[in-house]
């Protein structure tokens, strides 16, 4: 097994691990730091296939901003009260699981994906590049993002906005 | 949605600061509600210090009160020590020597710039402008070396008697006093510079604590909390005492009645207190510092230790204390942070039958929840730094 | 000295029989008021465009225990900053009843000044807001500036006020616990 | 293969050392530099034989084991696992982050090129934004394991604050990418070696030769991007003026305050890696980083013509000391403006990252465009 | 090199993690943060099969999926916070008003 190889089981079992503690933990807050750590596991999983940018990024806008915002909203409702621990929706949730990540692997399996990679090039997942097809290519997508974004804004806004009598 | 669902508040933090929390000085305790970081009420817990000066004083001489004095507002000892004396003189209705009246103006000028200098220094060090504190606290310790090298002791100091003061200024003093108020000005200077044109400090100051001038009135308050609002009233004026008559001082006024103006006005009356401090050095007559009443002051150490009747009068006044007839007075001087008053009532024994005192600052904290309401946490720390509540006075 | 001024003559035609007594003491004005009636007659030197006494400088009360026959006697402080004149007002109150009107509808300083007398003396402000001690806490017993409270009395120890939610965990508990054993074997 | 993990290994070695080390001195300084502004002696036991100097070695060793022997205090409904966690991830980021800032530039030992920095990325100042943008954590989850109403409120302050001026900070270096072109901090350092007339186009003849003299450094090229970048930078340090996390008069000591012994340490010593981190980035984004000015590879070329040649050791000597001459300069900047200015106040600290950083920012970028186009 | 398939396989696995969050937990917070890991899941997916496929498309992709997450969290975060507001509760159980 190569040293990649080692890498990459490592991440994969760690990303496993925080994923099913964000999902079980029943402590909101340790839930989000799982989730935090899922990310960060994610982002260099990105670094390791070439996508720097993107991981970093990953950090700067999922970990640095929005898990931030959710603990900023977890500490501003501080729901103390832990939630119920019903059984109902527990063997549904489960049955929905499998069959999904069944049927996920099943098309993994039969599909014929390339075990080699493109040789890439010193560019590939460089800032330049990615630079070039989103200003180019996808430059109409890239400004619907923007508006996008806008909308949210003055969304959330809306919606957190008080009530003033 | 429901029509008729109404919208909740958010959730309400109830947040205890104090009774042990940096800004309070030890002894004071806001009981507050927040939501996020805005004060919705705040119910003001005091008497942590309550020591039980009046029932105190009830089992003391006339004489040995002033020690407890000095304990009331001990940022300005020297005032409360004036204070409670003249009170005491008026009962028994004699008057000092001029010497001795203007002896008692410059202390009290000096305890009052010690007092605002207090003040306004940690406010501005709570504030986190350390720099500009420590100015004033420098400028506060000469004060406090030259009180110790008149009267002995730093901040407890027990200067003044009933009909006098404890001894005649050391020989140096009017030109140590000089040479204190050339740095003093420099350092206050420097804390101009520092503080009062800083932005970011008249942000935090200006427009936070403001009160009207009717409700400052409507709550009794009186120093400068109630000057920054524009009521020109400062006991020293209104109802004069001593020989503030005949000294030149103005009353720095406010307008607006906030933070701000509070430490502006503060900060002029430093100002005015060194010119008081000046002019009654330069028109301080000659002359005893005693009244000349053997009824209430005690002999020469050498009489004392020398004959049998100055041993026997210097016995009879320390065991029973001077004889004060009986009767009641108010009389109240402008302390550091306002109208000081001592109510005395006397059943013509050697002992106060009930010493009470204002307490100004015990009146102004009755004040502070309508100051803060409505404005943030971080507020609450001026404002409270510019009440200038002193736990020794306010609790007593 | 002539026990009345022309200000105290105003007052006494005012308010006729409330008025017990006027006095004059060092250049002081004094008068005795009855309580009956007790706000109506601060409105009247509050809103009286004579007297105006419209600050209320100080509240506080004075103990004749065994020496006068109405036990207690509340004393106010009221200013006029206009006319540069104080007025000292001094209400009897019997040790039976111990109570007044309170002031707090006119002057709003009034709320902490009468709060500290009925800690200290037990004397009830009618109509008072918020009538709790505030000098000393809850539990205290007796009200120590009465004559007949002793000055060395021992108040008795409160127990630790149980708040919701306080916890102390095992290990200073222990602590806690070694520490008072420990006492204990010395002394 | 060894010698060039060796190599990294020294260099990442070295500036952890000097880093965690500068944050000890600091400290010191802090101490001492205070009580130089406010007329007192300060720290006035560390001394060794009577000598105040000496003060020094004896706070950077007594400060640690005194931190360390002290107990470690849980409060006891507190999160003991988060509690824990929340140093460390105070001052990780603020240590990983000097990776990537460039120390010097390349060093020549016979055949073998060494670049001193510890990790090149092509991505460089990105990376160093991601690293940042993970330090607001050590403050949230501090605050919230240690259930304690003051240290809540210093959380929910310290994220706030982070994240919105973050965006200031990351808006204001567009203008410094936008000149140099590239977002390795190796390469913008190198970009400042030249002079600004390299910048300017042949037709601008007044301006070259009026300040074309001039080394080109972010400062002179982007000057409003420094001060901007400067105010954010304070801001996410958490010091005065911005230290609402902290409050130590209103909210005691904010986030920190249920904690002691060694993790508090590590809260500290992350605060005074972060100075030292910022005042890096400042020297490498806007100073010139490890530039002399005229300096170059073989020594100096000053505009009017003169030259002084130097061997390549001497140089790369000169230009490390120059970073670190620089960088303490720029640590010692932010602690004298510790003891300037009073502490602003939540809403204050939020109206001027919104509606004062941001728009100078992106007025910044736009102007900066502006005139590179009109310069190409 | 790992093969493609690993990353497939991860995601997956992480996507059917999700799946199992949003359906199971009965708090809002912890059901939008399950949601945030589906499309991380996804996002690993584009990353492995744009280096697998030599083409930057998959990284811009992922660069818009950021963005639509952002919106959607913070969009979401301010219903939580609204939705809070009126029931003191986060169970989804509880936001029923509009069920059949």
């Amino acid at each position: 097994m190569t040293s990649s190889m080692m890498i990459f089981y490592l991440l994969a079992a760690l990303l496993v691990l925080s994923s099913l503690m964000v999902v079980f933990q029943r402590n909101v807050v340790h839930c989000a730091m799982a989730l935090v750590a899922a990310l960060f596991l994610i982002a260099i999983l990105f670094v390791t296939l070439q996508a720097a940018m993107v991981g970093v990024l990953q950090i700067l806008v999922y970990a640095g901003a929005i898990m931030v915002l959710f603990l900023f909203v977890i500490m501003l409702l501080n729901p103390t009260a832990l939630e119920p621990r019903r059984g109902l929706s527990w063997g549904f949730g489960m049955l929905v699981a499998l069959l999904l990540a069944g049927a996920l692997a099943a098309l993994v399996s039969h599909n014929e994906a390339p075990a080699d990679p493109f040789a890439a090039t010193e560019l590939f997942g460089a800032p330049e590049s990615l630079a070039k097809s989103l200003f180019t290519d996808f430059v109409l997508p890239f400004e619907i993002a923007s508006v996008l974004l806008l909308i949210a804004i003055v969304g959330a806004v809306v919606l957190a906005k008080r009530e003033h009598n | 949605m429901k029509a008729d669902a109404k919208e909740l508040p958010l959730e309400i933090m109830e947040l205890q600061m104090g009774p042990s929390h940096p800004a309070t000085h030890g002894t004071i305790k806001f009981n507050l509600k927040l939501e996020g970081e805005r004060v919705l009420d705040c119910d003001v817990e005091v008497g942590f210090l309550h020591r039980g000066f009046d029932k105190s004083c009830e089992q003391a001489t006339w004489t040995q009160v002033i020690p407890y004095t000095d304990r009331l507002n001990y940022a300005s000892s020297l005032i409360n020590n004036v204070g409670y004396a003249l009170a005491v003189e008026k009962l028994i209705g004699v008057e000092t020597p001029p010497r001795c009246q203007y002896i008692r103006v410059i202390v009290s000028e000096l305890a009052r710039i010690y007092d605002h200098l207090t003040c306004c220094g940690m406010a501005a060090s709570e504030m986190g402008a350390i720099t500009a504190g420590f100015y004033m606290i420098e400028a506060r310790e000469m004060i406090t070396r030259l009180v110790e090298n008149l009267t002995g002791a730093r901040l407890t100091v027990t200067y003044v008697r009933i009909g006098g003061v404890k001894h005649d200024l050391p020989q140096d003093f009017a030109e140590r006093v000089k040479q204190m108020f050339k740095t003093i000005r420099r350092l206050l200077e420097d804390c101009d510079r520092l503080l009062s044109r800083n932005r970011i400090f008249i942000d935090r100051m200006s427009n936070i604590g403001t009160i009207s001038q009717e409700s400052a009135l409507n709550y009794s308050l009186t120093g400068p909390m109630l000057r920054a609002t524009g009521v020109n009233y400062d006991v020293r004026k209104v109802f004069p005492y001593l020989v503030y008559d005949q000294l030149d001082f103005e009353v720095p006024l406010g307008t607006k009645g906030d933070n701000y103006d509070r430490f502006v006005c503060r900060i002029q009356e430093i100002a005015q207190s060194m010119r008081i401090v000046e002019q009654a050095l330069e028109k301080l007559p000659v002359g005893p510092v005693w009244i000349d009443d053997p009824r209430f002051v005690l002999p020469e150490k050498e009489k004392v230790y020398n004959s049998i009747e100055g041993l026997m009068h210097h016995f009879k006044i320390i065991m029973e204390g001077i004889q004060v007839p009986p009767g009641e007075t108010y009389f109240a001087v402008e302390g550091g942070n306002g109208e000081l008053g001592f109510y005395l009532v006397s059943d013509g024994g050697g002992r106060p039958y009930r010493v009470r005192v204002r307490p100004p600052c015990f009146i102004a904290m009755g004040a502070f929840h309508e100051l803060v309401k409505g404005h943030m946490i971080a507020d609450i720390i001026p404002t409270f730094g510019m009440v200038n509540m002193i736990g020794g006075e306010c609790d007593r | 000295m002539p026990d009345t001024s022309p200000n105290l003559q105003f007052i006494q035609q005012q308010l006729g029989a409330k008025v017990l007594q006027t006095l004059q003491a060092q250049g002081d004005d004094i008068i005795i008021l009855d309580r009956a009636g007790l706000r109506e007659s601060f409105r009247l030197f509050k809103e009286d465009s004579k007297l105006n006494y419209d600050f209320l400088s100080d509240i506080t009360a004075v103990d004749y225990w065994q020496k006068k026959a109405p036990r207690f006697e509340v004393v106010y402080q009221v200013t006029s900053l206009k006319n540069r004149r104080r007025l000292r007002v001094r209400v009897p109150v019997p040790e039976s009843d111990p109570a007044v009107e309170s002031l707090t509808p006119l002057w709003r300083g009034a709320n902490f000044l009468e709060r500290e007398v009925w800690d200290l003396f037990g004397i009830r402000f009618a109509g008072h807001p918020d009538l709790r001690r505030i000098l000393l806490y809850d539990e205290f017993q007796g009200h120590p500036l009465r004559k007949d409270y002793p000055v060395n009395l021992c108040q008795p120890r409160v127990p630790e006020r149980k708040v919701e939610g306080t916890f102390v965990d095992e290990r200073s508990h222990n602590k806690l616990a070694r520490l008072k054993h420990e006492l204990g074997s010395k002394g | 293969m060894i010698v060039d993990i060796g190599i990294i290994a020294l260099k990442a070695f070295l500036v952890l050392f000097m880093v965690l080390n500068l944050a000890g001195v600091l400290g010191w300084i802090e101490r001492k530099g205070s009580a130089l502004m406010q007329d007192r002696i300060g720290a006035n036991r560390a001394s060794i034989l009577g000598f105040a100097g000496m003060g020094l070695i004896n706070t950077l060793v007594a400060d640690p084991i005194k931190f360390l022997t002290k107990e470690d205090f849980i409060p006891p409904r507190g999160d003991k696992f988060l509690h824990t966690l929340a140093p460390c991830m105070a001052l990780f980021p603020a240590l990983v982050t000097f990776a990537v800032i460039p120390f010097g530039d390349t060093l020549q030992i016979g055949e073998r090129v060494i670049n001193l920095q510890v990790a090149n990325l092509n991505i460089g100042i990105l990376y160093v934004f991601a690293m940042g943008s993970l330090g607001v954590y050590g403050i949230v989850i501090g605050a919230w394991a240690s259930n304690n109403k003051f240290s809540l409120l210093g959380g929910v302050r310290g994220s706030a604050q982070m994240i919105s001026y973050e965006v200031a900070m990351g808006l204001s270096v567009i203008g410094i990418l936008m000149v140099y072109g590239t977002l390795e901090l190796q390469e913008i350092a190198r970009g400042q070696g030249t002079l600004i007339r390299e910048f300017l186009p042949e037709s601008w003849r007044f301006l070259k030769s009026a300040i074309g003299w001039l080394p080109a450094w972010g400062i002179f090229l982007q000057p409003l991007a420094f001060l901007l970048f400067f105010t954010a930078a304070v801001a996410e340090t958490k010091r005065v003026p911005f230290d609402l996390p902290e409050g130590e008069s209103e909210i005691v000591a904010g986030y920190h305050v249920e904690y002691s012994g060694g993790k508090f340490l590590m809260f500290f010593a992350g605060e005074f890696a972060e100075i030292v981190t910022a005042a890096a980035l400042m020297t490498t984004l806007f100073f010139g980083g490890w530039q002399v000015p005229y300096l170059l590879r073989d020594g100096f070329h000053f505009p009017w013509g003169a030259s002084w040649l130097l061997p390549h050791l001497a140089v790369v000597l000169l230009q490390v000391g120059a970073f670190a001459v620089k960088v303490v300069f720029f640590c010692w900047l932010q602690i004298l403006l510790r003891w300037s200015v009073p502490r602003f106040r939540y809403d204050q600290v939020m109206r001027l990252g919104w509606k004062m950083l941001l728009p100078l920012a992106l007025f910044n970028v736009i102007v900066t465009a502006l005139v590179i186009v009109a310069v190409q | 090199m790992v093969p493609l398939n690993h990353y497939l396989i991860l995601s997956a696995a992480i996507f059917a993690i999700g799946v199992v969050g949003v359906v199971i937990r009965r708090n809002l917070i912890v059901v939008l943060m399950s949601i945030e890991l589906m499309l991380n899941a996804v996002n690993l997916t584009f990353i492995a099969f744009s280096r697998f496929l030599g083409s930057m498309e998959g990284q811009v992709v992922v660069f818009f999926v950021m963005a639509v997450a952002a919106a959607e969290a913070v969009v979401g975060l301010a219903i939580i916070i609204s939705v809070f507001r009126h029931r003191q509760s986060l169970d989804p159980q509880e936001m029923q008003l509009l069920k059949w």
